[in-house]
This record gives structure tokens, C-alpha cells and sequence, in this order.
């Protein structure tokens, strides 16, 4: 599958204005605005998220995390840069449906989700990173990939 | 409109009844899984599986205009490890299901051989005819379809496998119709000690989706004069188990034409094996790798075009495994090249026994002195042919094959040691034979 | 008080440098590390692994209370194989790294046969002793403690690996501290086309966390008359690669007794299989398994009481892994059955060729007709001592591990094939042998 995103030569063809209307459309049609809550429910507006969203109800994590915990970084800037990054990424995906069955989250995200543990790990975590150079830090996924959402 | 599809999954065009076999009808109920199960015609080849699309002229005895290729041209040792048998005349890289009645009814192994009418049991929707034969008793109908000759047997038969073979008509439920499965598996349930199995009432919806293709992908023989189709499960799926099997009811396939061994042929034991690997012992099904879920519109489905996962590896496994599609792949062959090196060390060890108890035999050897190397090529060649005829090239058991084939190899070892003091007496009386 | 022991993990009750190798100094500092890894004392058993405390009265020669199992008593095999080397006289199970100095120093092994202070490399705390020999460089000591008698090296060392064996005294980082270990990974780098590899400073984090462990837990020889010590990798790490390195050099570890076979002894190569297994390929490292985090206070902390990770399931695989501990037990220890069996039958045939060709040879055998079976001997030999060494039993790498003994099987069968033709000429030569 090569269909991730917005990268493709195909979609960057389409003219602004189109896509404009495109992101506009899935914008209202599938709740768009919801990206600018921090309500789980809002992610899961689309069907494709349902996975996840059941996932983290029954996860370690629903009382104490919600999505935006994870997927989005520290600051008010970089969040809302993320959401609308995201939110704008996902709803074309949506709308074309080019993206695969089984979602992988992407480079930058990954590493988003990787540095939200920090929010609230970071003490707890101090002694094992501490040995460490700043770009070699514990990836906790390796061991801790189900905390948010089972897959 | 997505989300409307979302909503009302089954569209009801048309009431199904248990007698309807035609595909074709259960599709205007279920499109999407019919337009998938159609693909089943497709070919593409794996580095091991999938199938190859050979050219071919449509004939009168042969109306195929493309067959898969040839096992035994690709590696003539399965021809000699068969010779006395018909596999060694004709046996092809199996392919999508669309194709099972045609392949049957056209291979050299039936329009050369007699054959019953056990073979229809994999090859075709039988259920419908069955329970016609049976007079609505489908376990009758069974016991009488195997005793048909093949050529008339065919002839009650229209599809290959349908939807009425897997599904409940009405709730679209799993079920299992064969009646060699529901014995085969009450024989190992009691073997475990669990009396009167039956897996439509007892199994979990999840072990039903390894156990409708368990009612064809397995080891199986024609058990005496009935021809009844049955699976060597009585003590247990493991090869020793079911070679131990054979050595009870004393069951031969074949004699081998060169050493004159009394031998058996292994068959597709995919359901055996799998039973052995470390994905069925985590709870994953023979569906979940190859008909995984897919999406199509706001729905998720089954994706009825069954092939080889390793054509579509995002859906087949990513949903557990997060690694890429590549490295998925890279793993899977890894598993495959390590099994494929084994095997090949086993088949040849087992052209060397051949070899030697041949010319031995051609030097006029007593049978008596040859009975511990054909012991040893009995057992051996039937271990070597599980897990070559286990279609998933060692990927379904990493382990468990591999070990299969320690045991073949020392095996043949031995036969070849019990060789050594053997004088070929009468070299006269060869020229006879 | 839990927050002000996160905010500062770091005590700094000492200031450490890099000459300092008694650990209870570290501990000063690191109280939760050091008192884990004083626990490498406990003995238990698992089914394959851990090690057993067999009481022993101390004697002026041997002042241990107590020792682990012997492995040749246990299994007679392994005594014959090694017929002719020291790991015939005595082999016990390894256990807890607080041992390995007081081990070595008491091995008949070492006090009945003459020992070069190679030895001592994976025995001790030896970074401040070498680089006190080399006068500061720590390679040059190396090659100076290689070259010292046995007896006068262990002088020099009071402490089995230490915290400054793996750590740097300011940062904590992990280093890599054995001149063998960096020879032995740049000359396979090499092989792979990577020039002049210096994990110290090419290596992540991650690898490092296996990094450290493979500067012991490794296949090694003595090479030459300085015995250097020396990690077989030019090739790569397979199993089929080292052998074939040491044909090229031409070595052996001794003649077999009863055969007269130039073989070799293969020892603890956990690293090597590892890096073949699945684990290594998900990127999971030896410490993961072997050192898993553990919660003490407020903190995440390595677990410095490096053992079995059979002993400490929770942490060492639930986190990745969510299936019962009894479960995963039963998963590994599944893998290791499979192993066991598939390396007893490569043993007892190990055994068929020893037995044949020393019977062949007291009956007066040329050596030129052994020769093929001598090659069979050191060739299988290596590969089953390879997998029986790694002390997993076959955990690491389960896969590879069965194939290895597969190849080994092979080539015994062969071995025993050419000695067919063998007509012990000179019988009567015995008597003087
Ligand atoms: C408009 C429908 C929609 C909504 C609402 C939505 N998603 Fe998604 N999401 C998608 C689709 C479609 C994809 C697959 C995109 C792809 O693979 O290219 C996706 C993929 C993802 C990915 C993985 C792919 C990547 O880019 O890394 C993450 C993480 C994710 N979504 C998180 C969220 C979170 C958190 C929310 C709520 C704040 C959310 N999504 C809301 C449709 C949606
Ligand atoms: C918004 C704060 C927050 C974020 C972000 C967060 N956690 Fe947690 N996490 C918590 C809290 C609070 C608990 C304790 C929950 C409890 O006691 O039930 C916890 C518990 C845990 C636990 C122990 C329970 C379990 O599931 O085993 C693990 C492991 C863990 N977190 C890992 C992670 C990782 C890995 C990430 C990043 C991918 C992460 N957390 C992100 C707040 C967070
Ligand atoms: C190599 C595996 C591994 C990695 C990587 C890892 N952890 Fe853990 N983690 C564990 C294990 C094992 C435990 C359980 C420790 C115990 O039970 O004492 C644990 C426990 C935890 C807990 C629960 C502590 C408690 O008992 O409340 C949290 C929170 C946590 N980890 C967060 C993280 C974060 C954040 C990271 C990344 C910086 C991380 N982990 C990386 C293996 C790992
Ligand atoms: C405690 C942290 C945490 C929470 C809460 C969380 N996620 Fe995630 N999510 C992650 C991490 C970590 C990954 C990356 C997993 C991996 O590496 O495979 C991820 C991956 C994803 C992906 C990509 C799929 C994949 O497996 O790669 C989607 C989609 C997603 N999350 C959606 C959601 C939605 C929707 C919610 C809320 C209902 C949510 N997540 C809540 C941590 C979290
Ligand atoms: C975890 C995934 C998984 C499970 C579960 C699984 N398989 Fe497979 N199967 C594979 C893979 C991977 C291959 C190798 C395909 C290839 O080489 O192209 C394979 C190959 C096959 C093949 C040969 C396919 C071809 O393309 O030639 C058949 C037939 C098969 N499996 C049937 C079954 C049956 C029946 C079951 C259950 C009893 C089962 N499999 C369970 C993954 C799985
Ligand atoms: C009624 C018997 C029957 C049932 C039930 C059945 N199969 Fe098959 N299957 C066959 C036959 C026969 C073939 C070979 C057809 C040919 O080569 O003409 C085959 C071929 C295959 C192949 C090979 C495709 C290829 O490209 O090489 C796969 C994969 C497979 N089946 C998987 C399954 C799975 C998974 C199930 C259950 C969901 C299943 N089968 C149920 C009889 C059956
Ligand atoms: C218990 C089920 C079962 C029975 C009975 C059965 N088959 Fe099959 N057959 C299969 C399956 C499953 C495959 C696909 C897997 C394979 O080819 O290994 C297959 C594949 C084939 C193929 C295609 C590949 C090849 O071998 O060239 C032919 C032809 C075939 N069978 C003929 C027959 C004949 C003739 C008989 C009766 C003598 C028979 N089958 C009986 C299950 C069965
Ligand atoms: C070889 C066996 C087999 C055949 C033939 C088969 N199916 Fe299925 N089908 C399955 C399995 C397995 C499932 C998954 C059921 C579950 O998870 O409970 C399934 C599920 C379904 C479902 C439920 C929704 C879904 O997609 O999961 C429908 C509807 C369905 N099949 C329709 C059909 C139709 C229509 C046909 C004929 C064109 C057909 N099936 C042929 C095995 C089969
Ligand atoms: C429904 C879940 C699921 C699916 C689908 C699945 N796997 Fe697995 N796989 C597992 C589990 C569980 C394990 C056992 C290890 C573990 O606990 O992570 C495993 C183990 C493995 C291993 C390690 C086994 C070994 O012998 O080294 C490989 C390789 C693997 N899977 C490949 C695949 C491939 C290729 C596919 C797709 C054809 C696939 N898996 C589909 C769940 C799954
Ligand atoms: C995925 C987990 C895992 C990894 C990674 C791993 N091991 Fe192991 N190791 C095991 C298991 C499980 C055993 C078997 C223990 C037993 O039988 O009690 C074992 C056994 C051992 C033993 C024998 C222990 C005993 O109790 O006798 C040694 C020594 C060892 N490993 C060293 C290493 C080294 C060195 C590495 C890295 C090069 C490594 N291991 C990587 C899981 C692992
Ligand atoms: C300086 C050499 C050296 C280093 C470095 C080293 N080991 Fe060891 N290890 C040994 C020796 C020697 C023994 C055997 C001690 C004995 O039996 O007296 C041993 C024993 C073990 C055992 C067996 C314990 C038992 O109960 O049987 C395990 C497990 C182990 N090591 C794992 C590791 C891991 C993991 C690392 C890296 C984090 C590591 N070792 C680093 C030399 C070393
Ligand atoms: C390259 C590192 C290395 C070298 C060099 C080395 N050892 Fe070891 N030794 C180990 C490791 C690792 C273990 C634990 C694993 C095992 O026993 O298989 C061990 C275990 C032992 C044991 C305990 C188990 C047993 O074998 O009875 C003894 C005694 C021992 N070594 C003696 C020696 C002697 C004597 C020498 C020199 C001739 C030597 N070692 C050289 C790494 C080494
Ligand atoms: C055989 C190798 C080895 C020895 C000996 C060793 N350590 Fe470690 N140590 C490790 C590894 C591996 C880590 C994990 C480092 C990482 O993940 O970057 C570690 C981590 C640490 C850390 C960082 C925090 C943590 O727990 O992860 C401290 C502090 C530490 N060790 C102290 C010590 C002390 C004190 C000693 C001596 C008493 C010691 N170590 C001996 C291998 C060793
Ligand atoms: C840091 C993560 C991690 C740790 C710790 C870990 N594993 Fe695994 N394990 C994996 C991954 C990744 C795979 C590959 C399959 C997959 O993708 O799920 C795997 C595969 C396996 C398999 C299937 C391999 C096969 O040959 O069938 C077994 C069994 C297994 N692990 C057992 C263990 C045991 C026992 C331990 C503890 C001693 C352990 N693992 C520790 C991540 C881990
Ligand atoms: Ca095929
Ligand atoms: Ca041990």
C-alpha cells in the first residue's frame, strides 16, 4: 500500500480550490470541527477510528488519557498546528478513502504519541533516560504499545 | 451514503432457502462477498505460494486454458518419492478456489485412474447433493456419494465450493457440513477426552473459522471398501500421531515402484499443522490471515477472495503486527527459506535411501533384508510429505515442521545404516523381475 | 518523599572514576542497581535453565560450599564428545555472574590443565587491571593479560564483571570495555561492508543493551601463540559461517580420543543465535529480557539481577507479550521441548559415528578412510555443541537453531555412508595402539 496521505503526486494535481471544498465538505459532513475537542468521541466520528476508540475504553488509559494526550504535543501552538495538520490529512484520506485497511500511524506522529508519555511519565521514567543522549531516549512503545488502545 | 451502508448490513433481495447451491443467487443478498469470492480465479505467484498462470490449449478431453505449474517438472524428486503412485504422473501448485471442480475433474490423476466419489467431498458444492442422495440425511448421502465412481459422482455437482458449504442460509452462520470433518474431529476430541463433539453446537464462533477450512484442508484416506472419506486424527494431529494411526489399521497407499516399500502420501495438512503453530495457539484463525477484514464503503467484510495473506499483507497482518509490509514479508520468507533449506536436505537424503535400497533390490536382495530400510522410508517420506504438502512452506509451524524433518532425516539415517550388512545373494534372478 | 527520589535519581555519595572497579563504591551512588545485582548469587532451577546449589564441603583446594550441577553427569553424551578436552573432566551449568571469578579460578579445567590469561576476559572485572598493564591503553594490556600464565593473570582481579565493565563512571552510559568484543563486531561489520565500526561510537542505545552481553556470551578461540582472544565472525555469525572461518584458519580444539577427528569446541555463543532469533529482529535486546525495568519507589530501574527471565516473567515479557505468565512459560518452554528433542536425536546419532568409526579404527582402519567421516564429526560435532552451548535451548532462535541441527544430522548420515566401504585392514596394530 502506497496510498498515505496526501504525498501523492495524483493528489497535489488537484487543484486548491477543489481540495478547499473537499476538506470543507468532510469538514461538516463528517464532523471536521470535532477536531478542535479534546472529546474521544469526537475522534471517533469516523467509522475508521472505531477500532482505536473501543480500544481505549477498554485500555489502562481511558480514565487518565484521552487522544489528544497522545497525539498531540506540549504547547498551545504545536497542538492546534498538529490537529489541524491531522485533521485536514485524515478527512481527505477519508473522503478519497485512499488510505489502508489497517492504519499505521506515520513518522511524525509516531513520534508525537512517543514523546506524550514524557507528559506524564517523566519522573517516574528520569533514571533509565537519564544514561542516555537527548536523540536515544527509551522508546516506550517497543513495550508499552497497547497502553492507549489494543490493537 | 456510506454511513446509510454502515447501518443495514444484509439487504435481503432474496429469501435463501437450505437448497439453493448457486453462488450466484446468496449474491444479490451479499454482493461484496460475492464479487471477492469471484476473484478466486486469479493467479499470481508468491516467492512459495499463490499460483502461476501456465498457457494453455483448450482441448476436448482438457477444456482448461490455463493450468498452474507443474510440482513435479519444477522438482522431479517428488516424482520419484511418488513413483508407483498417480501423483507421480500429474501434480500442479494448487490455486483459488474457483478453479477446484475444473482442476479435479481435468488432472491426469482422474481421467487416468479410477476414482471414487470421495474426491467430490473438497472439490465442490456438494452439500445439496448430498442431502439428495441421503433422501434429506446428509451423513447418508455422504457414505453413498463415496461409493459412486467419480465420473458419475461429478455429475450431481455444478460449483465449487459455495456459499451454502460454509454459511446457514438464514443467520449466515458458520456451520460445518462435511460429515469427514464432524468425524474426524469427534475422533481427536475423544482422543482428548472429550466424548460426542460435535462442532456445530460446541465450538466458539472464532474455532469455526479454522473449522470450516479443516473439512478440507487436512490429511485424509479412503477408509476400506466404502471408500469413506476419514481423517487419521484418532490419537492426535501431530505426524506421529498419525503415522502411528496407519501403522494400526495397517493402511498403505502405495508400494514404491523402485524399492518396493509399502508407502503412504501425505496431503495438504494445513489444519493439522497450523493446529501446531504459535498463531492457532494465540487465538488466530485460518479467516483472520486469509480472508481478513477489509473495508468496502463504511463496512467492514470479510474479504472473500481467500489467497495467500502474503498478497495482502497490510490487512492480513498489520492489524496485529506493527512492523512494515516489508519487513512482515521479509519475516514470513525468512521462515520459509529456513524450512525450504531443511526440506531440501530431507528430500535428497531420501533419494539417496531410495537410490541404495533400489540397487540393492535390482541386485536381487532379499525382501527380508530390505524391511528395515523400508520402514525407514515409510515413515521418513511420510514426514517429508506432511510438511511439503502443508502448502504454507513451513510459515503455518515454523518449529514444528522443522522438527518433523529432524525425525525424517534420522530416520533415513538409520534405514540407510540397516543397509549396510546386506549382500545382494541372487543377482540371477533380476533380470527375471 | 517518592517525588524528591524521581527529581534527583542520581545521588552522587561518591565521585566515581574511571579507575574504580569495586562495585560496592558504584553502589553508593546506586543503591536500588547494586542491590540486584548482588542477588546474582540466588540459585534456582527452571525446567532448562537458572542452575541448581549443590551442597559441597570446602576444601584448602577448592573453597566453594557449593557448586551447580554437572552437565556430563547428567548427560553422558556430551563427556564423550568431549573426549580428549578438558570439558570432559568437568562442565557444569552456568549460573549467577557473582560466580564467574571463584568458578573459573576453581574448574578442574583450569587447576588440572594450563590456562593462558585469556581466560580471564570474561571473568572478571578486568578493565582497570588491563589498562593498568597497558599503561593506560587498554588494548595493550589486553594483549599482555592474554599472554600471562592463568594463574599469575587471576593475581590481578578482585571482582566478577563490574559496574565499570559496562558503565562510564560520569555519564552511566553504556560502553563497550572488551578489546575482543570490538575486534570481533568490526571484522563482521566488515563482512557486511561497513569500514572501521566502533560501537562506542556508531552503536544506538538499543544495540548497546546487547552490545555489553556480547562481549562474553560469545563463540571464541585463543588464536596463535599470543592467544589472543578471538571471536570466529569474519563471515558472519551463522553457524555455517564460523565453521567455515575455521577452515580457512585451520584450527582445531583437540583430536578426539576415540576417533581421531581434529574437532572443535563451541562455547556459549548466545549472542550469535540471538542475533538470528525474532526478538533480535523486532528490536528487543538481551537486557530487555534478562535486565527488564522494574518499579522501585517512584522509579524505573534496570533489574542488575541478571538471570532467567523465566524466573521473572511478569517483567520480562509481559510488557510486551499479554497472555497469563503460565502461558508464556508454557510458550517458551514449548519451543524448548521441540529443541530438546530435535538436539537428542542429533546426539545419540553424534554417538552412532563416534561409536562406528572408533570400532573401525581399533580394528585397524587407515586414517585416509576416516577421513570423510572425520569431516562429518568436526562438522556436526561443531553445529550440535553450537546450539547445545547456546544455553537457551533454543529459545533464541528457534528457527535456526533446528535447522543447524538439521544440516548437522545430514552430515552424519554422510559420515556414516563412507564408512560403508571401510575394511579394517591391520588387525592386529590394535593391540599396540
Ligand atoms: C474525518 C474522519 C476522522 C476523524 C474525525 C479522525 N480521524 Fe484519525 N484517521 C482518519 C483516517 C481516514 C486515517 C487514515 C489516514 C492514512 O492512513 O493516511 C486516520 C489515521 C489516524 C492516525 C494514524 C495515521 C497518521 O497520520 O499517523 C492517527 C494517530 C489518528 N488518525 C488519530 C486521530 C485522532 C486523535 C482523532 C481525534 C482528534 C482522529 N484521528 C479523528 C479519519 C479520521
Ligand atoms: C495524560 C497523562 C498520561 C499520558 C499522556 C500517558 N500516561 Fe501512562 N499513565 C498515566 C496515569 C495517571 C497512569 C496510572 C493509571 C492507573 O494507576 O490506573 C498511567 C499508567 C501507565 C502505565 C501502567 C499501567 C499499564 O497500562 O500497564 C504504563 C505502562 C503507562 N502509563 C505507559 C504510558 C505510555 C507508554 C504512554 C505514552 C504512549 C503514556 N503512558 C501516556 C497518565 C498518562
Ligand atoms: C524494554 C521494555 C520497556 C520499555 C522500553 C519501557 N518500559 Fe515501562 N515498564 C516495563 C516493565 C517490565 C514494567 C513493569 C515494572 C514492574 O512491574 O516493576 C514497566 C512499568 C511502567 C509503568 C508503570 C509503573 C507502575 O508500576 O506504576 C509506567 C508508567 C511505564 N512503565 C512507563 C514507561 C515509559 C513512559 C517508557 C518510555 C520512556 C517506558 N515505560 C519504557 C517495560 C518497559
Ligand atoms: C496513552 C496514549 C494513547 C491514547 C490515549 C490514544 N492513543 Fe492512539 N496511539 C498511541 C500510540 C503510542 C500509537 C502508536 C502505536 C504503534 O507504534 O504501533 C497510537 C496509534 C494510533 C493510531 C494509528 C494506528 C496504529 O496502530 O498505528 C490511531 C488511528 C490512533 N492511535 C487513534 C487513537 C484514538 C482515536 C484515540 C482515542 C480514542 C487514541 N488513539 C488514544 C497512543 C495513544
Ligand atoms: C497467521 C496467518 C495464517 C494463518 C492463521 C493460516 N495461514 Fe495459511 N498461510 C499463511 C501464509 C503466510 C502462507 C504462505 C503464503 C505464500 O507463501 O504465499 C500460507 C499458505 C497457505 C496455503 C497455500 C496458499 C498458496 O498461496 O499457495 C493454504 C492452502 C493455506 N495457507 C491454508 C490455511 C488454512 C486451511 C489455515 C487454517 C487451518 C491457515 N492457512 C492458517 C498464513 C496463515
Ligand atoms: C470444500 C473444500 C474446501 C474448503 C471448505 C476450503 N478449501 Fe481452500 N482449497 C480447496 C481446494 C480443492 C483448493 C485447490 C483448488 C485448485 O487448485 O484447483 C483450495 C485452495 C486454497 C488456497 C490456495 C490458493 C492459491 O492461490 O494457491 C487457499 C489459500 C485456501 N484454499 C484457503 C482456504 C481457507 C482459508 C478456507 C476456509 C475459510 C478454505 N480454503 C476452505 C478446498 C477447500
Ligand atoms: C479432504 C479433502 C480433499 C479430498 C478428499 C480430495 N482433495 Fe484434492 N485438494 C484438496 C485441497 C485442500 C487441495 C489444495 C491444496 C493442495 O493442492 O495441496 C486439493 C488440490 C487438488 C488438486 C490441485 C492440485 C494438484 O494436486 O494437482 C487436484 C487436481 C486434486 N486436488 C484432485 C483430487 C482428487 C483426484 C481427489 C480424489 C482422489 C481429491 N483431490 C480428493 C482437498 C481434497
Ligand atoms: C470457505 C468458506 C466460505 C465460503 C465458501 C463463503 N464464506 Fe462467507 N464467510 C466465511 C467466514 C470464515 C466468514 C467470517 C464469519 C465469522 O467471523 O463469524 C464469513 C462471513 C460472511 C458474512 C458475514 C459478514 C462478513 O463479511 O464477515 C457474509 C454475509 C458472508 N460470509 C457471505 C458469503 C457469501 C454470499 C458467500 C458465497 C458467495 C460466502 N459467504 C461463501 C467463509 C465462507
Ligand atoms: C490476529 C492476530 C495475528 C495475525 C492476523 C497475524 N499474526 Fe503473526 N503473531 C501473532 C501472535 C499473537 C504471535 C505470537 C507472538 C506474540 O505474542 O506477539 C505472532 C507471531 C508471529 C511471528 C513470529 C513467529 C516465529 O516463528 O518467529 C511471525 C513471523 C508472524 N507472526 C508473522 C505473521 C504474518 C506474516 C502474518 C500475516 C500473514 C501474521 N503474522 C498474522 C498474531 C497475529
Ligand atoms: C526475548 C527474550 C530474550 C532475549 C532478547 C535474550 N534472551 Fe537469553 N534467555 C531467554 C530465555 C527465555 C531463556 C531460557 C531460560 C531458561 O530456560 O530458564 C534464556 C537463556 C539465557 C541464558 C541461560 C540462562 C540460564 O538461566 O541458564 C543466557 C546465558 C542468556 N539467555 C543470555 C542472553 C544474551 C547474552 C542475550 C543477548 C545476546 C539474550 N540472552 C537475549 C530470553 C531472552
Ligand atoms: C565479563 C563477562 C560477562 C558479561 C559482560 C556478561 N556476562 Fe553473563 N555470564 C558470564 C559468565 C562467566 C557467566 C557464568 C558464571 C558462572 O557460572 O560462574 C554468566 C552467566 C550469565 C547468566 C546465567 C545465569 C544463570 O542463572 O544461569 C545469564 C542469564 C547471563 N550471564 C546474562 C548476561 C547478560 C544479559 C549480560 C549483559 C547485560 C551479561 N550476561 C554480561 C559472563 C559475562
Ligand atoms: C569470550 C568469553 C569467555 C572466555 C574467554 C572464557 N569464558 Fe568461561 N564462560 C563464559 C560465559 C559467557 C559463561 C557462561 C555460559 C556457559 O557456561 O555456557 C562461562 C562459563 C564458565 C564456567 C562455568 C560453567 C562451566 O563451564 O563449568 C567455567 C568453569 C568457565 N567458564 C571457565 C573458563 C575457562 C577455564 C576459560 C579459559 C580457558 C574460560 N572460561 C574462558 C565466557 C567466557
Ligand atoms: C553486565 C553489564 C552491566 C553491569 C555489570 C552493570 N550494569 Fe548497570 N546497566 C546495564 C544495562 C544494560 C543498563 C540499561 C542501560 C540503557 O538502557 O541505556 C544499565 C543501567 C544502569 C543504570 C541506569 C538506570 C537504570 O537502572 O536503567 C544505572 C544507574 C546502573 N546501570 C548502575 C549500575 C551499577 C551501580 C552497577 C554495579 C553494581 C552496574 N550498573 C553494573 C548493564 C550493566
Ligand atoms: C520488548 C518486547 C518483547 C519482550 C520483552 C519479549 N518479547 Fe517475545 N516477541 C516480541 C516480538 C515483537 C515478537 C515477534 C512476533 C510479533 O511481532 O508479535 C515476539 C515473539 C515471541 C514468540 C513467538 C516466536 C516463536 O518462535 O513462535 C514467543 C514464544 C515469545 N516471543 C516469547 C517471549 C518470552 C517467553 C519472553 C520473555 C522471556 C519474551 N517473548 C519477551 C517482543 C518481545
Ligand atoms: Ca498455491
Ligand atoms: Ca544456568
Amino acid at each position: 500500500m502506497n496510498e498515505k496521505g496526501i504525498a501523492t503526486p495524483l493528489v497535489l494535481g488537484i487543484p486548491l480550490g477543489l481540495l478547499m471544498g473537499v476538506g470543507l465538505f468532510t469538514f461538516g459532513y463528517a464532523r471536521g470541527y470535532s477536531y478542535m475537542t479534546d472529546d474521544p468521541g469526537a475522534c471517533n466520528n469516523c467509522h475508521v477510528m472505531h477500532e482505536q476508540y473501543d480500544g481505549w475504553l477498554k485500555s489502562s488509559h481511558r480514565k487518565v488519557a484521552v487522544c489528544n494526550d497522545c497525539h498531540t504535543p506540549r504547547g498551545f501552538v504545536p497542538k492546534y498546528f498538529t490537529k489541524a495538520l491531522n485533521g485536514f490529512n485524515h478527512s481527505l484520506a477519508f473522503t478519497t478513502g485512499r488510505f489502508p485497511d489497517r492504519i499505521q500511524i506515520t513518522g511524525r506522529n509516531e513520534r508525537v504519541s512517543e514523546e506524550s508519555c514524557m507528559k506524564c511519565h517523566e519522573e517516574l521514567t528520569e533514571g533509565i533516560q537519564a544514561s542516555r543522549a537527548h536523540n536515544e531516549k527509551v522508546h516506550c512503545t517497543t513495550c508499552h504499545q497497547s497502553v492507549g488502545h489494543a490493537h | 451514503e456510506r454511513k446509510q451502508e454502515a447501518r443495514t448490513p444484509f439487504f435481503r433481495v432474496v429469501e435463501l432457502t437450505d437448497d439453493q447451491d448457486d453462488p450466484a443467487l446468496w449474491g444479490k443478498n451479499f454482493p461484496l462477498q460475492y464479487d471477492a469470492y469471484k476473484r478466486t480465479v486469479d493467479m499470481t505467484r508468491t516467492r512459495y505460494g499463490g499460483s502461476e498462470a501456465m498457457p494453455k490449449a483448450p482441448t476436448q478431453a482438457d477444456p482448461r486454458d490455463k493450468v498452474s505449474q507443474s510440482k513435479i517438472d519444477e522438482d522431479p524428486r517428488l516424482r520419484r518419492m511418488w513413483l508407483g503412485y498417480a501423483f507421480s504422473v500429474d501434480f500442479r501448485e494448487e490455486r483459488g478456489h474457483a478453479y477446484m471442480l475444473v482442476d479435479q475433474r481435468n488432472t491426469r490423476r482422474v481421467t487416468e485412474f479410477k476414482q471414487p466419489g470421495t474426491c467430490l467431498n473438497c472439490h465442490a458444492s456438494t452439500y445439496v447433493f448430498m442431502k439428495k442422495l441421503g433422501g434429506g440425511d446428509v451423513t447418508a448421502g455422504f457414505a453413498k456419494m463415496n461409493q459412486m465412481p467419480y465420473a458419475e459422482a461429478t455429475q450431481g455437482v455444478k460449483h465449487p465450493v459455495a456459499c451454502i458449504d460454509c454459511h446457514e442460509p438464514e443467520s449466515m452462520k458458520l456451520r460445518i457440513t462435511r460429515p469427514g470433518f464432524l468425524e474426524g474431529i469427534k475422533a481427536l476430541k475423544a482422543s482428548q477426552g472429550v466424548a460426542d463433539y460435535d462442532p456445530n453446537r460446541d465450538a466458539s464462533a472464532q474455532e469455526m473459522r479454522s473449522y470450516v477450512c479443516g473439512q478440507c484442508h487436512v490429511e485424509y484416506y479412503f477408509k476400506g471398501d466404502e471408500k469413506r472419506l476419514t481423517f487419521p486424527w484418532h490419537k492426535g494431529l501431530k505426524a506421529e500421531n498419525m503415522f502411528d494411526y496407519y501403522e494400526e489399521v495397517g493402511h498403505k497407499d502405495f508400494v514404491h515402484k523402485e524399492t518396493g516399500a509399502p508407502v503412504l502420501k501425505a496431503q495438504h495438512p494445513e489444519f493439522e499443522f497450523y493446529s501446531q503453530g504459535i498463531h492457532a495457539r494465540s487465538g488466530v484463525a485460518c479467516a483472520d490471515c486469509h480472508m481478513p477484514y477489509k473495508r468496502e464503503g463504511g463496512m467492514k467484510i470479510s474479504d472473500h477472495h481467500v489467497r495467500s495473506p502474503l498478497l495482502n499483507i497490510n490487512r492480513a497482518c498489520q492489524g496485529c503486527h506493527h512492523f512494515s509490509e516489508q519487513e512482515m514479508k521479509d519475516r514470513a520468507e525468512q521462515i520459509q527459506l529456513r524450512f525450504m533449506e531443511a526440506r531440501n536436505i530431507a528430500m535428497d537424503a531420501l533419494m539417496d535411501l531410495i537410490e541404495e535400497t533400489k540397487k540393492l533390490r535390482e541386485a536381487g536382495a532379499a525382501d527380508n533384508d530390505l524391511k528395515r530400510a523400508w520402514a525407514a522410508q515409510r515413515k521418513a517420506q511420510f514426514f517429508i510429505d506432511l510438511v511439503e504438502a502443508e502448502n504454507s512452506a513451513g510459515f503455518h509451524a515454523p518449529g514444528e515442521e522443522l522438527r518433523v524433518l529432524t525425525t525424517a532425516l534420522d530416520e533415513i539415517r538409520k534405514g540407510q545404516v540397516s543397509l549396510r550388512g546386506v549382500k545382494p545373494a541372487k543377482v540371477q534372478t533380476k533380470q527375471a523381475d
